[in-house]
């Protein structure tokens, strides 16, 4: 019989207000096996886990129960309080009294009803809890990071300036991601690739980094310090040993229609390509779905240019295998598709443009070279409007519902770049709110429209008409005004609402991390842990984990290398003891058990069983403990109950089932 | 019936088996039981008859631990569960040689409804044709083959072994039900109904485990049922709950494991129509997941150790 | 049991650690309220609710019963709920088989970030427990008054 | 003697059901077994034999024996109440009350089980001769007159009428509640049932099985012989033998528990269960050859060596019919019969 201890935490008013918590302590009092009970208003504090301590010592407990808030809060608190004192860890058990019970229910009676009854069941458990160790595993010292953007550049700079080496995995031929893409940045104006790149080329010639262009992660395995991982390098076409970058190639391919990604699809490239001109690494990649070479066979004209010899048309995907002790994800962000917004004539005009598209064409490197002009006739365009919240805070399924929190502050800097550099051009916007909490961000928004006269209308954009002149005409209201408003404009700009890119989703399922209903990946805590994945190992860096912008970005990026940093500093991990076991006397070795573990975890061994005397060669199920990693699947799919999961037993479940159902 | 003696006397005699497992005569023409032959001469007690129901492949787990080969007879559907435990693990089919036996149908002594019977004739060599004539001690009286034909050879999966040695002995079409009518026909019953049907059925069971115990899927070393590790311990039911308790996890554990052999029916002293649970989750497992026949092959996923991402949802045609 | 108008169910909700305990975890910051009946045991994943602990609930006086996990494609352990979803589709199939109120047992996934759903699911899974009334098909009677 | 007409059966049932509990065997699903009657019920009482024996109704396949509840931190603990309310059972053929006798040895012998003593003493035999005898019938063998059974009262249904005869003081006090109900009748017809009987009892496969080679003797005799590995193998350790036999008297003793309370219950065991006396250091016997000797060692050897040389079976071949492998008592005392020779 166990000797349990009660502690009910009052969380101040929290519970107090709604539970009769001296109750809780009664009843708890009247358990089978309680020897002790008594509430305090903080549990966690200090002088809560004093009490602990004592009461441990003084009843010689070999049990606790904490009625507390949810053990997501503070399991790990009061473990490690029971361990300092002497008791294992693992026979501790919370009954979640807060965020189960005070904070949802109005009723005192009926709330202290319930947590007595959840007191109860973790009582019944905790008699069934055994004295669990955790093992120890390995750590890989080498980190991944998934995405080459300025979050995934900057994580992997940290990591490696720590002395650890770090492999940047990007999909397209270069690293540099979006910030590659933009002109300038807010709130400072200063030109994005020259701060980047310095970024990229520091990135490049690390010698703790090694980038991995133009491949994906295929496959993922281990856990926490011991993951195992498949990278795809695609084939390039391009020998990365042999070229030096001249470009020749790129300047002789005959197929030049393919839409240019980098510029947003708004002027086209060669079929051989580098992205941008300051990519890395400098060398290019042949698009098979272009290449005359790679469709028809005959064409070759880049190879008879290349002096090295650098083209091979033979190359084929590669899969590359390497081990990890840390993942970063950092795989960034794109615009929403609007095909769901035809009010905006997004796609019917050519002079109605997102934000990107505008940066594209602002930049030097762009399709126009950097001059503002509009794409269908290349006039300059003399009256733009920009329409925020274009797909975000949107209530229906056509946008997403949250703020993509940029928007606000580069709409004010294209304004402001435009009526800098073309003063007779008007500029008008029309914003739901503009929002500019960030260090000197709402000074830059004033200079907007106190000092460039940028035109703000609070007001929603119903419809853009485009007229029969080649102008544009857009329906708009002005709330303030309280009227409707009919505006002429050459070129409309669209607020663009960004999203997690879409190879998130396939990466979540593949690393076991969890994602939202908006496919941003989920931190371990929002406020507490908002660059850990609950999926021990993965770290979150950049927008991959909701909106933000580059000092943010790169913040987090900061951040995510510093809890990856902490972890490969370990030699040795705590392994997670509530691990499945077989019970060799009621195993079958019927193999089912290891079809259902996604860890590999089960291999089967024949070996001398001694069942109450009868002792026979049996095939029996072997769990590797560091593999396995808890989920209990095999626990159902065995039918003799032989495998069963330490601190989830089919008894101790089956205990808190019988103690709610009384 | 004569050639399989013979050559399971040649096997044994020329030393390739150590023993055979098959039917031996009892004191009725109705009563054989399965059996052990370690000698050529007691063969002579061997018996293949329409009353040969018993499936034999669950033996074979603890002939398996026996030194030397162990010849045993399989009717088709026995096949499929000698397959079943082979990819489990629980048989070793080095140690087995199989002699896959023709079966024109078997038959139930339960199924003759007359008192005192003392001799079935026409059950020594059957076909699914004949009437059968049984002398009893209040007069002779006739009944035709087929209505004395165990359930599951109405319903038979066909003739054809799918794990064998040799083969012997001819087999004929039994087929003259759906397999799934029974089933349906529950299904179509409203929930008060339902319960009704089944608490009068259950309502019989004495957990005296025959089911259970004959099951070739029902192969753990402890079954859950008897072990007090899952705190799930029973021996008699108590109540109507346990009753339920227990065939729906024993159905649930069988579930994509279970042939449809049909020996819990068979041998339920109670007449519960205990395939009606099994065969439930295999017209389930074949709608949601696609046509399975456990124990057709050794390779191909099952159904509960695996799964699709587009699989229906719990509680799907719930209306 | 007779049905009285104090009359409140038993409810068990089973709910994996990662998504859907947090999921309930957020519903109470968020002061999202349902009914006092749902009490939650915790489970590391879907997958490890055996049918025996859905049963023995009900055996033991539960009248409703409820399975919450990650949504199919986000289980921290990957492919746990995919598992949990057949083997809770075959045992609620049998379950209206025997002609069990199909009300009383149901598998919702829930996020955690959905407070909100875990919420709503919970307050309508207890509405209709409660219009069912009491577990009779597949209680037991002992030591009860 | 007195009769009363088959049409009129019911009434009878409804007569004695009045201030009594009935028993008899009723129909579901199929099978009959005893059961409690009631208007609704289909009483069967041409099938020869109830698929469980009437042992049910005196020591039933579970019995709460008491409950322990928690009331305001202490216990209280309710004993089950006795058996008060006098009851009648219907139909019982001779070999199940040929078994109660052999249960009455087990239970009524100090110390004395008081759950099954009240059981008896409210309880009141109302037996029915067997009319068609099975084939797997050997009542004979052990002393047995199914044309004539024991009971309080005896019935026999000839043709389309029930004939009765009170034999003992309860007996007779049933036959006074019923009154009119019944009529007079002289013996002739019963005469000639008991005839036909005997002569078809006679014609039985086994009603000449010789128990020679059994008895308490055979204790030291039989227990090492090798027939058992032999007579064991198709055994598939289910209870089926066990829990439809009038005789076999073991029970576990088990806890069912909540948080409210615990009951604590005995119900039916099987010494063919792998679990059957299992203890902390494991089963004393391990082995199903063990637990099947077992079994047949005690209905013919220790039960007959502590009992006068009563055997604890009564022939009434349920095992013989419902054996899911076709093993029986009958098979083995057939081979040791053999085996001697």
């Amino acid at each position: 019989m166990r000797r349990i201890g009660v502690f009910v935490c009052h969380c101040g008013s929290n519970i107090a207000a709604t539970v009769d918590v001296k109750k809780v302590v009664e009843m708890a009092l009247q358990e089978q096996g309680v020897v002790h009970a008594e509430d305090y208003p903080y549990m966690c504090s200090e002088a809560g886990q004093v009490r602990i301590a004592e009461a441990i010592r003084e009843h010689q407990l070999t049990g606790m129960v904490v009625c507390s808030c949810s053990p997501r809060m503070h399991e790990a608190t009061f473990r490690k309080c029971a361990e300092r004192n002497g008791l294992n860890p693992y026979l501790v058990e919370i009954a979640n009294i807060r965020e189960h019970c005070s904070w949802i229910h109005k009723d005192m009676a009926e709330a202290t009803e319930k947590a007595v009854i959840l007191m109860r069941a973790a009582v019944a458990k905790v008699h069934l809890n055994a004295p669990l160790q955790a093992g120890e595993s390995a750590v890989t010292k080498r980190a991944l990071v998934i995405g080459g953007g300025i979050a995934g550049i900057q994580t992997a700079l940290d990591i490696a300036d720590a002395g650890y080496k770090v492999d940047i995995v990007e999909k397209e031929p270069s690293i540099g991601g979006r910030m590659s893409q933009l002109d300038k940045t807010f709130p400072t104006l200063d030109c994005s690739a020259c701060i980047l790149t310095p970024k990229m080329v520091e990135a490049a010639s690390h010698e703790n980094i090694t980038i991995h262009t133009w491949s994906e992660v295929e496959k993922v395995s281990g856990f926490v310090g011991n993951f195992t991982v498949d990278i795809r390098k695609k084939a390039r076409y391009v020998d990365m040993d042999k070229c030096t970058g001249c470009g020749v190639c790129q300047e002789k391919c005959p197929s030049k229609k393919s839409l240019n990604e980098f510029n947003r699809g708004l002027n086209t490239r060669s079929a051989i390509y580098t992205p941008f001109a300051q990519a890395i690494p400098n060398v290019p990649v042949i698009d098979a779905t272009a290449c005359i070479k790679l469709k028809t066979g005959k064409c070759g004209i880049c190879e008879k240019f290349c002096q090295v010899g650098a083209i091979n048309y033979a190359q084929t995907d590669e899969i590359i295998t390497e081990q990890y002790g840390a993942i970063v994800v950092a795989t960034g962000f794109d615009t929403i598709k609007l095909d769901k917004y035809g009010e905006y004539a997004y796609g019917h005009s050519k002079d109605v443009i997102t934000s990107l598209e505008l940066e594209r064409i602002m930049n030097a490197a762009g399709p126009t070279k950097g001059h503002l002009e509009r794409l269908s006739d290349g006039k300059a365009p003399k009256e733009i409007v920009f329409i925020q919240c274009v797909g975000s805070r949107c209530s229906d399924d056509r946008g997403k519902p949250y703020c993509s929190k940029i928007c606000c502050m580069y709409t004010a800097k294209h304004a402001m770049l435009i009526r800098d550099k073309y003063p007779d051009t008007n500029v008008t916007v029309f914003y739901i709110d503009v929002r500019t909490p960030g260090k000197n961000f709402d000074e830059f928004y004033r200079r907007a429209v106190e000092d460039y006269g940028v035109n703000y209308i609070k007001g929603q954009v119903g419809k853009v008409a485009p007229q029969p002149d080649g102008s544009l005409l857009v329906h708009g209201v002005d709330l303030l005004e309280n009227k409707q408003i009919l505006k002429k404009a050459d070129m409309v700009v669209l607020a663009t609402a960004i999203e997690p890119n879409a190879d998130v989703r396939k990466i979540a399922t593949m690393l076991t991390a969890s994602i939202d209903t908006n496919n941003f990946l989920t931190e371990a805590h929002p406020k507490l842990r908002p660059v850990e994945s609950p999926t021990a190992g993965v770290f979150l860096s950049g927008v991959c984990q909701g909106p933000k912008d580059i000092p943010e970005t790169v913040a987090q990026a900061g951040a995510a290398a510093v809890k990856v940093i902490g972890l490969l500093a370990k030699d040795k991990l705590k392994t997670n003891p509530c691990t499945a076991k077989a019970d060799e006397l009621r195993c079958n070795g019927c193999s089912q058990c290891a079809n259902v573990c996604p860890y590999g975890a089960i291999s089967y061994e024949t070996r001398l069983v001694n069942d109450h005397g009868i002792r026979e060669d049996r095939r029996i199920a072997v769990v590797n403990s560091a593999l396995c990693q808890g989920c209990g699947a095999c626990t159902v799919t065995c039918p003799s109950g032989a495998m069963d999961l330490q601190g989830f037993s089919n008894r101790q479940l089956i205990a808190e089932v019988d103690a709610i159902c009384r | 019936m004569q050639e399989l003696i013979v050559r399971a006397k040649e096997l044994l005699e020329k030393g390739e088996v150590a023993r055979v497992l098959g039917w031996k005569k009892g004191e009725q023409e109705y009563d054989a039981e399965p059996a052990f032959f370690e000698t050529a001469e007691s063969l002579d007690n061997f018996v293949y008859n329409g009353f040969c129901g018993a499936n034999l492949s669950k033996y074979m787990i603890e002939a398996g631990k026996k030194e030397g080969k162990t010849l045993v007879f399989l009717k088709p559907c026995d096949s499929y569960s000698y397959n079943q435990l082979l990819r489990e693990h629980r048989v070793d089919r080095e140690k087995a040689y199989i002699i896959g036996v023709g079966c024109k149908g078997k038959l139930a002594i339960s199924k003759i409804p007359f008192d005192g019977i003392l001799k079935v004739s026409g059950a020594q060599y059957p076909d699914a044709q004949e009437i059968l004539t049984v002398e009893t001690l209040y007069g002779t009286e006739t009944i035709p083959y087929k209505d004395a034909m165990l359930e599951r050879c109405h319903v038979c999966k066909g003739k054809d072994h799918v794990v064998y040695d040799e083969l012997l002995g001819e087999s004929a079409d039994t087929v003259d039900a759906d397999r799934f009518a029974e089933v349906e026909r529950i299904e179509k019953m409203s929930p008060e109904e339902k319960f009704a049907y089944f608490q009068s059925e259950l309502s019989k069971c004495i957990r005296c485990n025959a089911c259970r115990n004959v099951c070739p899927a029902c192969s753990c070393r402890k079954c859950v049922f008897d072990s007090t590790a899952f705190d799930s311990e029973q021996k008699a039911n108590t109540t109507s709950f346990e009753e339920k308790m227990f065939h729906i996890i024993r159905a649930f554990h069988v579930a994509g494991r279970c042939t449809d052999c049909g020996e819990c029916s068979r041998v339920c002293p109670q007449g519960i129509p205990l395939h009606l649970f099994n065969r439930k989750f295999i017209k389930d497992i074949n709608a949601l997941y696609g046509e399975y026949q456990a124990g057709s092959d050794l390779e191909c996923p099952a159904p509960l150790t695996s799964f699709t991402t587009t699989d229906a949802e719990p509680g799907v045609g719930r209306g | 049991m007779p049905v009285t108008e104090n009359w409140k169910p038993t409810i068990v909700a089973f709910c994996c650690n990662w998504c859907s305990y947090a999921g309930a975890d957020l519903a109470g910051s968020s002061r999202l309220a349902y009914p006092a009946d749902v009490k939650i045991i915790k489970v590391p994943c879907s997958c490890r609710v055996n049918p025996m602990f859905i049963l023995r609930a009900f055996e033991k006086g539960a009248d409703g019963v409820i399975l919450c996990g990650c949504h199919p494609g986000d289980c921290h352990y990957s492919t746990g709920n995919y598992y949990a979803r057949r083997r809770m589709t075959l045992l609620f199939s049998m379950l209206d088989y025997l002609g069990v109120e199909e009300g009383r047992t149901r598998v919702e996934w829930v996020s955690a970030a959905e407070g909100v759903k875990f919420s709503e699911t919970m307050n309508s899974f207890v509405e209709k427990v409660r219009a069912l009334g009491p577990n009779v098909r597949l209680g037991d009677l002992r030591c009860k008054n | 003697m007195y009769k009363i007409s088959k049409e009129n059966l019911n009434a009878l049932y409804a007569a004695i059901a009045g201030g009594n509990d009935l028993f008899l065997p009723v129909k579901n699903a199929g099978q009959t077994n005893f059961g409690l009657w009631t208007e609704s019920a289909d009483v069967d009482i041409d099938t020869l034999k109830t698929v469980k024996s009437a042992k049910d109704i005196f020591f039933p396949q579970s019995e709460s024996l008491y409950q322990v509840r928690r009331q305001d931190g202490k216990l209280e603990i309710q004993g089950e109440a006795l058996r008060e309310k006098p009851f009648v059972v219907f139909g019982i053929r001779g070999c199940d009350v040929k078994g109660m006798e052999v249960l009455d040895k087990v239970f009524l012998s100090d110390p004395v089980d008081g759950y099954y003593a009240a059981r008896r003493q409210m309880g009141t035999i109302v037996s029915l001769a067997c009319g068609r005898p099975e084939t797997s019938c050997f009542c004979k063998v052990f002393g047995v007159d199914c044309a004539e059974p024991a009971g309080d009262v005896v019935t026999w249904l000839v043709g389309d009428t029930l004939y009765w005869e009170a034999k003992t003081k309860k007996g007779e006090a049933l036959t006074e509640k019923l009154g009119n109900l019944l009529e007079k009748a002289d013996t002739a017809d019963v005469e000639k049932e008991k005839e036909k009987i005997h002569a078809i009892v006679e014609r039985l496969p086994y009603s000449n099985l010789s128990l020679e080679k059994w008895g308490a003797a055979a204790a030291d005799q039989n227990f090492d012989s090798p027939l058992w590995e032999q007579l064991y193998s198709p055994c598939l350790a289910c209870g089926t033998c066990t829990f439809v036999c009038p005789t076999c008297q073991c029970y576990d003793i088990k806890d069912y528990t909540t948080s409210s309370g615990v009951q604590r219950y005995r119900c039916w065991d099987s010494c063919m269960y792998s679990d059957f006396t299992m203890m902390a250091h494991g089963n004393n016997r391990t082995s199903q050859m063990q637990r099947f000797r077992q079994r047949f060692m005690h209905k013919l050897a220790y039960f007959p060596a502590n009992n006068n040389g009563m055997f604890s079976c009564v022939g009434c071949g349920r095992c013989v019919d419902k054996c899911p492998s076709h093993l029986n008592i009958v098979k083995v005392i057939k081979a040791f019969e053999k085996e001697g020779q």
